[in-house]
């Protein structure tokens, strides 16, 4: 789960390290009076993505008419896909360095990693390697002083700045551990003056651990409706802009499926791993899922293991009967009783196949077709 | 010969009254598993499938030699079961558990890493030296003792391309799911690894998806490898940013791409298949014109 | 540094520990007091020791009177070589069945242990070894709830008890990290009912961490007045009942020192490590101390090592100058520049030696003559 | 030969622009210590007797390598500076530091044992291998190079019984102060077994005392060793529950008494000492016997 900007900020203040001054703005109103209280200020477009400033998701008002302009024309807007519902309005602090400092997970270290560069401001993406600090933190450790002391040294930073760095680099560990961070980052974190400030905050929390996240942590739903209409039963679901539907039994099968409708020519609706034992019921509300997408096709993909093919075709069989399917079907089924699938599924006129790439490539014929 | 579980080895089923304990415990009997014990606390002294119940792995170790667990055991009390497993000394652990929070395994492959235990998983469909033991919940019909060697981080992909293995006369040593997790114990090179040294296993495939580096990992230790690889990487089609199902299945800041792993792959001279079916043949070629030019070392 | 029972108790209840309702008296009519609230209560000497109820420091009381005689009885007298200066006056709880549970230091593993046993209440020295659990703790995971399962399992608790066993392990365990512990004891902690209650406590501290005691952590002054005032100029000093003051450099070498002392027959009146590098002022302040316990004879035991024998004879000179020294004084001198050193102390008439066999035989000789 | 350190042993001092580092660095440079760096935050760039001066540990190691270090830090500071030294692959270190909280040590030295690391102290006099390299904090001039191990819990009463021994004519292959805290890193044990393993020492000095369990765990080892150990205990007269100076030195419920480990040492064939002016004849005199009667293994 990503974090707003805002929310990011609130946990870093919260936590002792500093930001800049600034609220959250809804409407153009609000961006002008905080603006009046604050002086010059930047607005923020408050969005899930990053490259915020190079999309004109960033405006400098020195004024309250100039924020309320500015906001008027930001909020409600689309930027890199994602629309503009907040805008955060901060007085504009003195720059005088730019660092970068973030905590991520390394996952073939199998450690998290702190990454810091006297680069800031840019992506870390961008920046040369030599400027990259990476050192690993030993999870049975944790970050003691001397690794902040290693890491602000190389930094090049001394006397109170290198001090207060080595804090908020303890404080960033803090977090990190204590909201189950997968990304904690300061891109820029700033000098203004003698004082370190945190003038942007990335934050990605690991979804499932939930239900030890901290009173108050904030929770932002980047699922669609769909997605989160599936998630709630249970179905892993990524909506795509295809008119392939796609069902497949396993994450790995359905991304194979994706590729193989690809590489047929056609373009799938979605991703969806339907779990492994899908019993009739979890199947028609799937279903439901697929066909309120509006697909040319649905494709199915199911390898039998434990689930038994006839039963899958079964499950199939009774919810064309109760509710109809008015989209066409093509179902592979493969594996423990495969034939007797198949016929189940011819009686009632479903498509079926004992292998995939007859089927997607039926399944693409018939998009194509419609 | 197989590669860490064989017919001698004993497991113990943590969580094994739960309904997938259960089930699975019945499935892996069945295959012929030495299942010598079940831990579910509070509930020491009833019987599953035959199999006696513990309230804790001390408890079963009063009573039974283990070698393995394998955990069917809520997310959130996986680490908890962990840690117990690991200061009793059980060496390797198979967590089918998915939605583990990843700093949960980051603490748990820590220990496991000082205390020298093999984990596997979590969120993996465990493993099966077939004919032999199998300790996951992959099923029982697909699989065929032989010479070829599977490591997969996604469970049905990987059934898929061992059923049609199996098919075409082409039987596996061991077969292991390294988990769709970020944070997994084993990675493919120490499979990989334990593959170059099995005297059974004649060749590899290697079942990748998007996202991490464990596949460019794997490309490095490749290039030393004197058995043939042929690998398939689901995830080509998937666009950057959205977690295709598993934790660990996306395309973030530009890395984990399929284009990516598949150019580190070919260079350490694997063979990539661009569509599941192809890999029985690819494999079937590259152990044949291996065999004629085996490196000795 | 040990902690009174009331002490402990109190760290236990913070901490979700349960104890007995009571309160702590000064003063018999305290006492009576809390004893008109409580109903029937048991006294318990707050000493520094265990052991107190055989020794009769731990009274039953059915009345207001009852506990008034009693409290008059105990405030004040001494009980194993301790003054009883307060009362713990706690209501008699009911006690079905006695545990003892304690995590302490193992310092051969270099890991703390946790000891458990169904026969609580009694010493566990006594307890015979079959009847003792003893788990080791990775300082490096902690306890986790596993760890209270199998403790708990081992002691044959289940149900609700279990439950409550397990999660006052946890508690024990987080006491014992927070306050630095060498020991956290509860003997015996008793089931009374459905409740599982601490009816003692027994918690020693480690000194040398007391910059980082949590707020509101009690001070215990265990030393004697001439104990603390050594330990506040930095010296290590334990008075014992003799009548040769002792003066060491090293508390090896100075419990060497009592031991050859007593082999000849003398009997120390201290162990005294005056340190390494002991200057002239920190000597003279170490006499002084050694003075002010009015022995027959001050044996000093120095080797001489990065300190030269001639400066410590220097000091000595200074001292016996300045201040004069009423008592005989018998000084070893050996290592870097041990005869000039001798020669200085000639010349005041200070008797010295090279070895330390012959300066203690002449210091007993001294002692057992005056 | 000696054990643990030796003439190339290269030693980084933590702490060495305070009183005590810069007093001790110079008195191992003057007894010919290879000194190749200091650490004292925020000092980088200066030198202590012409020994450059870094800000961390991993500072000095972009300079030179560094086999041991030697701590002359506060109390409060030595976990984080052992860490530091830890987590930088230091592999020998000299806590000298006296009243280090005992729960650090306990984190200290569970660290130490993942990695393999040899901590000595806290609370040690250090350790010299005589004629070849001195970490510590003893005098320069009371050792002799020869065939006699000393280990020690006190510093001051090893000092002289070294220098008896000198006077003897009896050299020191290596003298360990394992530290007088309750938790420390080498024990007896450890340090017995390198003094039997080393082809150079050819008897060994025990020089022990009240508290603890040292000196028994140390008697169990003792019995299988091929070379005579003469013990010296301080402490015979010293009354229970109170500490002697030592945080280690208390007789605590019945145990750490002198009589206890006599008693352990004398069954397991060492020869105790009662007054410390008998160790070197009683030492002469094993050596001489147990010459003549060598096992060999």
């Amino acid at each position: 789960m990503k974090l707003f900007e805002y929310m990011g900020k609130e946990i870093f203040t919260r936590h002792g390290i500093d930001i800049p001054p600034g609220r959250v703005a809804c409407n153009s109103e609000e961006a002008a009076e905080i603006t009046a209280e604050l002086g010059e200020v930047v607005i923020k477009s408050q969005i899930l993505s990053g490259g915020r400033g190079k999309a004109g998701g960033i405006k400098f008002a020195k004024s309250p008419e100039e924020a309320r302009i500015y906001a008027g024309e930001l909020l409600g807007r689309d930027l890199k896909g994602l629309k503009i519902e907040k805008l955060l309005v901060e007085k504009k602090i003195r720059i005088d360095r730019e660092f970068y400092l973030s905590i991520a997970l390394d996952g073939a270290r199998k450690q998290p990693v702190l990454i810091a560069s006297a680069s800031g401001g840019m992506d870390i993406e961008d920046v040369p390697p030599d400027q990259i600090i990476k050192k690993h933190i030993d999870p049975e450790v944790g970050i003691m002083p001397h690794f902040c002391r290693e890491v602000v040294r190389r930094l090049g930073l001394t006397g109170p700045l290198a001090k207060q760095a080595a804090d908020i680099i303890m404080k960033v560990y803090l977090v990190f551990k204590k909201y189950d961070c997968e990304l904690v980052e300061i891109n820029p974190l700033v000098v203004s003056g003698e004082h370190l400030i945190a003038a942007d905050s990335k934050i990605n929390i690991d979804d499932v651990a939930y239900f030890r996240y901290p009173a108050g942590t904030p929770v932002v739903e980047e699922r669609t409706a769909l997605e989160k209409k599936a998630h709630d039963i249970g179905i892993s679901y990524v909506e795509l802009d295809g008119n392939i539907a796609v069902m497949a039994n396993g994450a790995g099968m359905a991304m194979a499926t994706l590729d193989i409708i690809q590489h047929f020519g056609g373009n799938p609706r979605n991703f969806m791993d339907a779990g492994g034992g899908a019993d009739s019921e979890a199947t028609a509300q799937a279903l439901e899922i697929l066909i309120s997408t509006k697909p040319k096709v649905i494709l199915v993909n199911i390898f039998g293991g434990i689930t038994r093919c006839d039963e899958v075709a079964r499950a199939f069989a009774k919810v064309k009967n109760s509710m109809g399917i008015q989209v066409p079907v093509v179902i592979r089924l493969s594996g423990t009783n495969e034939k007797e699938g198949i016929a189940i599924l011819k009686e009632i006129g479903i498509d079926s196949y004992n292998n995939i790439k007859e089927a997607a490539a039926k399944a693409v014929e018939i998009a194509k077709a419609g | 010969m197989a590669i860490i579980i064989d017919e001698n080895t004993k497991v113990l089923v943590q969580g094994i009254t739960g309904n997938q304990g259960q089930f699975h415990t019945r499935q892996m009997l069945e295959y012929g598993t030495k299942i010598v014990g079940g831990v579910s606390p509070g509930k020491g002294g009833q019987e599953v499938h035959g199999v006696p119940v513990f309230d804790t792995v001390a408890a079963a170790l009063e009573k039974t030699d283990i070698d393995a667990t394998i955990f069917f055991v809520p997310a959130r009390m996986v680490k908890d079961a962990a840690f117990e497993n690991m200061e009793n000394g059980i060496k390797t652990i198979v967590i089918i558990t998915e939605h583990v929070p990843v700093h949960d395994a980051i603490d748990i492959m820590a220990y496991a890493r000082d205390k020298g235990v093999t984990i596997v998983g979590p969120n993996t469909f465990g493993l099966i030296s077939p004919g032999k033991c199998k300790i996951g919940i992959m099923p029982n019909r697909i699989y065929k003792p032989g010479n070829v060697g599977i490591v997969a981080r996604s469970g049905t992909l990987s059934y898929e391309i061992a059923n049609s293995l199996s098919i075409e006369g082409i039987g596996q040593s061991t077969v292991v799911g390294l988990g769709g997790d970020r944070v997994v114990g084993l990675s493919f090179v120490d499979v990989l690894r334990r593959f170059e040294d099995d005297p059974e296993t004649e060749g590899v495939i290697l079942v990748g998806e998007i996202g991490g580096n464990a596949e460019e990992v794997a490309a490095e230790y490749i290039k030393q490898m004197t058995k043939p690889v042929v690998a398939f990487l689901a995830g080509r089609s998937a666009p950057p940013g959205k977690r295709m199902g598993h934790a660990g299945a996306i395309i973030e800041r530009g890395t984990g791409t399929y284009r990516g792993k598949v150019t580190a792959l070919e260079a350490a001279g694997a063979i990539v298949a661009e569509l599941p079916w192809e890999v029985p043949d690819l494999l079937r070629k590259a152990m044949e014109s291996r065999s004629g030019t085996r490196k000795v070392i």
